[in-house]
């Protein structure tokens, strides 16, 4: 039995397309500027007028582009290879560019490795930064514990905290923004 | 390099393409207006434009298709199923012009186009049919139905798939749609012949995949049964066909393989046959419905039981070699099943939803296999079948056949159209069909479900 | 088959075909300026006003619009819909909004066909058109040869032959450029 | 839903998302900084960054998976291949942490892990092994090198994946070798514990796949024979394992079969033998190489030829069900080879060449499965192993598989990096190969082609 029927199937209930033209031939004759027909399935839509139907238009080819899709939360990729024998987790402070128009001379402290964001060693104690808080490269801002192991986080860059984004007990994966700092301003820049 | 010129669209398009690919011939596809950005096009060499996209300016003119293969030296023109695929016309100019015509002789074509002379065929091969007469007018029509039997189906002699089928219950409700079904089929198939036939109304559908050396040597891969329809329409596919006696197997096998003889058919084909499951015999009563001279929507289900490639095995013996499939194989020791995914809204007459694919996601993993022309950006035209893609499974038997297809069609993802997946998972879940095969008009009895459609129209007055 | 029972379908209150046809007709005899008829599964939009509904709403449901794809080489789509039963082929003569750039006033006159292109009725006689050449919507510019049939290209715009781009004997396959035309001035382009 | 943490990258990755699929498990995927965009990223439900890409900052660090795991509440874990797979703390740590861990035992992983003990539990379960001794320093080296008799190999105890070997022919070459192979052993993987092994100058890599219920019971599905490698890397596996005697077969099956029985083993494993090919005696001389404890590469050919699915049965069995494997399946009447594409150049010593895929096309047709995590665009990171993807082919025999497989692999285009596919073309086509398996020293006695490799030198002096 046949399977796939090419032309068009009887079963619908929608118009012939010999009823479509004779419609489309009393509209044309008449004097509408425009038409819209909608029906499920089926959507006629006239006009006098060029580009009264304006609507996106329909990507030109459907293969992907070449361009990977936008990570999420990915941290700008490193123009150098990191060598592979270093496993000791280093905190990564690096200018986004994707975030710079919101903030474009902050530099963003990511979590090193994945696991819970600490912001004090215990909590009867004070955050190790805050706010306002003073930084140098190797200041410890927070703590990563993985797996009952605690991996201090460095700023690994100098300024001052102008945001702390993650919250105790965060689950925080690699590259995830942990706080956002407003860097000393380096001599070579500030000739800018 | 041997070129292949690939007369029509669609899966089966995309599907000749990989046979060349794995025979090394040169594919290059007959696009319509509609389809040059069509999958196919892309996979095949080349993509040459015959017409614009309604069928009927495109993939219906053989004299286009010929063209287009002397116009890029083929040498071989596959028809691909539907559109021209069963024209004696088609066959016919490819041999005046020296192109092989993958399918079977013109002879052949004709002799099985029409129900009454591939009843007659049957008949004479020796193959069971079903009691029935073609009938001229009113008096005929009633002598033969007495004969036959109430309920019974008139149908339109040059009808197909599944249109042109009308059940009639007694002989005055006989009287009322003669008229009504002679016009129909004269505005439909352009011949208002009828033919009367008795219905069975406990019904499975099997057909057996046959493959003639086109010098009377005959190939029976199995059977399929494909009874899960949907008004004369299948939706999905199996091999071996369940729960069929060894005698019942075998006469179904022999029935074709005569009627494979007869013809001295040449070529993929399949002979469907009606097997009445309230025959208590063994073997089963079954009946010859048709035979379809060209490679099948289904076949994939056959391949994946058998371990063969049908396609290629066209394309081999249309290049004058042996086809290579064995004449006698074993019995399949797995289980295979095949989900043919629609643009259709089920919970809605399953009324066509062509539309732009915004995303494309098909299941991977041992044992499935996918055939598809959809891709993401792929715009599906409304101008021809809403096929997307058909999800084939193989596994060790039935049930985990059904339980692999259930997470197989789960784990696809087409959007941008509405498809008939719903409808598949709801077979595939179902009691009655994980139990066994089920009968042709089982579907209809079940679908829509009823809490599903109350929901849809909640949905439309919203 | 016969058709789907309007009864089994959700949507057994729409309107039938006939009945939106005839409801079209009614409106256009009257003096409505605007129309906007919606009932559940069903909108009718009508306007003697250009731009009347520039507001673009969107489909009532999320199904595919009934644009074709734009193929690289087709012709600009037609407002009406082609009927499927007209298989005799006819030339396409458009404005080609992509060439616009290089000839914006021309117009294209492609092949109906897949099929072999000649320029005159038989090898020892003029063309039927050449460079400078008026056409007319009726003139026969040449012929597709589609299996020793020959099927006569009409011109389908009137104007002045500035290019004949195919060539004798060449493979054209289907929407294949085969002439340019500097189309008549229409009265209303004339004030533009 | 139970969640599973994937532990693990590239194909593999994908691999057991579409397991999961299949059982209806929610797949999660860890990934490293370089595969934030991984197809296994993208097809799984949730993907989480562990760490940056260099592998020992994260896919080989077993509390971050764990940590991972528990973080988006996974409760089974698998490791795939390589990486952790086969490392005891990261099963340990998830049997303290409560998550199901896909794969043996720990005892069973230590049992096995490096080449002494799995040896001395080989002798324990009555399996054969080489003649070989372990060597502490020169004169016991020597005085075992006598007995076992030159060439041998001398091997890292704790080397793996091929690496840390090294022919010797005689007694002087071996005294020149040791304290080289001891220091590269200590430097490669932290011991220079070494292993004399007699060498087999004419063998075959046979390899049986085995599945333990983790309660003594067995199921084995077959060998395969993966001959074809280049300094002891897998390039092409097929299944089954061509021109085994049945006593030979049997051989392999049962030893295989009374390892993992010692063991208890739990889950999918690999049993590595060498076959010597210069015996004449029937069953032929097997001795054992190694077990792999955990999923293989060349998994998918066992899963065609068998019409099963390995991945899916390691996590029903880590649920606590049936694992659902036939114990002692029907001989496969298929054969199926698989050819691993690498991002290698194999005209200039398999250089790998990472970049960005531009392009690429997978066959398609009946019997053609594809493993891969590649897509057009993807940046193939420089970081981690070179595999592309796998391409599997299923046919009725061994020359018909080599047919479709040499189709297959021309049918494949994967631009913007130079792949190994010449290689396997090349392999495919070669006479040696198409008569029968090869041996493991063949590869390199006809790669790269002279002429080739005159061609290519050119090339790359350009």
């Amino acid at each position: 039995m046949a399977a796939a029927n090419p032309t068009s199937s009887p079963e619908q209930d929608l118009p012939t397309w010999a009823e479509i033209a004779e419609l489309v031939a009393k509209l044309d004759a008449g004097t509408f500027a425009d038409v819209d027909l909608q029906m499920p399935g089926f959507r006629l839509r006239m006009s006098t007028t060029p580009d009264a139907f304006t609507e996106q238009a329909p990507a030109a080819r459907p293969r992907a582009s070449a361009e990977p899709p936008v990570p999420t939360a990915a941290p700008a990729p490193a123009a150098a290879p990191v060598p592979t024998d270093a496993p000791e987790p280093t905190a990564t402070a690096t200018p986004r560019p994707h975030s710079a128009t919101l903030s474009s001379d902050l530099v963003e402290i990511t979590a090193p490795i994945l696991g819970t964001f600490y912001s004090k060693p215990s909590p009867d104690v004070e955050p190790f930064v805050e706010v306002g808080s003073t930084v140098a490269a190797d200041t410890t801002v927070a703590i990563v514990e993985v797996m009952k192991l605690m991996n201090p986080v460095s700023a690994n860059t100098s300024g001052r905290v102008v945001e702390v984004v993650a919250s105790d007990g965060d689950l925080v994966e690699f590259g995830q923004v942990l706080f956002r700092v407003a860097p000393d301003v380096a001599p070579d820049e500030v000739t800018r | 390099m041997t070129a292949v010129l690939i007369a029509n669209r669609g899966e089966i398009a995309v599907r000749v393409v990989a046979a060349c690919r794995r025979l090394g011939l040169t594919p290059v596809v007959a696009v319509s207006d509609a389809d040059r950005d069509s999958l196919a096009a892309q996979l095949a060499d080349r993509a040459i434009c015959v017409g614009p996209a309604p069928a009927p300016s495109s993939y219906l003119r053989a004299e286009l298709m010929v063209e287009a293969a002397l116009a890029t030296g083929a040498t071989l023109l596959h028809p691909g199923y539907g559109f021209l695929s069963e024209q004696p016309a088609l066959a016919e100019a490819c041999e005046d012009n020296g192109i092989a015509f993958v399918g079977p002789r013109p002879d052949s074509l004709r002799a099985v186009g029409d129900k009454a002379s591939a009843r007659a065929v049957a008949e004479k091969a020796g193959v069971p049919v079903a009691p029935g007469a073609v009938v001229l007018d009113e008096t005929s029509a009633v002598r033969a139905a007495r004969e036959i039997g109430f309920p019974l189906l008139v149908k339109a002699v040059h009808g197909g798939g599944g249109r042109g089928i009308t059940l009639v219950r007694d002989e005055s409700e006989l009287v009322k749609v003669l008229p009504v079904a002679a016009a129909e089929a004269q505005a439909g198939f352009g011949n208002g012949a009828l033919y009367l036939e008795r219905f069975y109304a406990a019904a499975r559908h099997v057909e057996v995949q046959v493959f003639g050396d086109g010098e009377g040597g005959v190939a029976v891969l199995g059977e399929r049964d494909c009874s899960v329809q949907r008004r004369h329409q299948k939706l999905i596919e199996e091999c071996p066909a369940p729960g069929l006696s060894l005698a019942t197997r075998d006469l179904l096998r022999t029935s074709a393989a005569r009627l494979v003889e007869q013809l001295r058919y040449r070529g993929a084909g399949t002979v469907e046959f009606v097997l009445d499951t309230e025959s208590t015999a063994d073997p089963q009563t079954i009946v010859f419905l048709e035979m379809n001279a060209r490679i099948q929507v289904e076949h994939p289900v056959t391949e994946e039981a058998y371990g063969v490639d049908l396609v290629a095995a066209q394309l081999r013996l249309a290049l004058g070699e042996p086809h290579g499939l064995p004449d006698d194989p074993p019995e399949p020791a797995v289980h295979v099943l095949e989900c043919r995914l629609n643009a259709e809204d089920p919970y809605a007459g399953f009324r066509p939803a062509p539309g732009r694919i915004t995303r494309v996601t098909f299941p991977r993993g041992p044992g499935i296999r996918i055939e598809s022309h959809v891709y993401e950006g792929y715009l599906l035209p409304p101008y021809y079948d809403s096929l997307l893609g058909k999800v084939i499974v193989r596994a060790r038997n039935r049930v985990e056949a059904i339980d692999a297809m259930l997470a197989a069609v789960r784990a696809t993802e087409i959007n941008g159209v509405t498809t008939t997946a719903p409808l598949h998972e709801f077979v595939l879940a179902h009691p009655d069909f994980r139990a066994s095969a089920v009968e042709t008009r089982w579907l209809d009895t079940v679908w829509p479900p009823a809490s599903a459609s109350g929901t849809v129209s909640k949905g439309h007055a919203a």
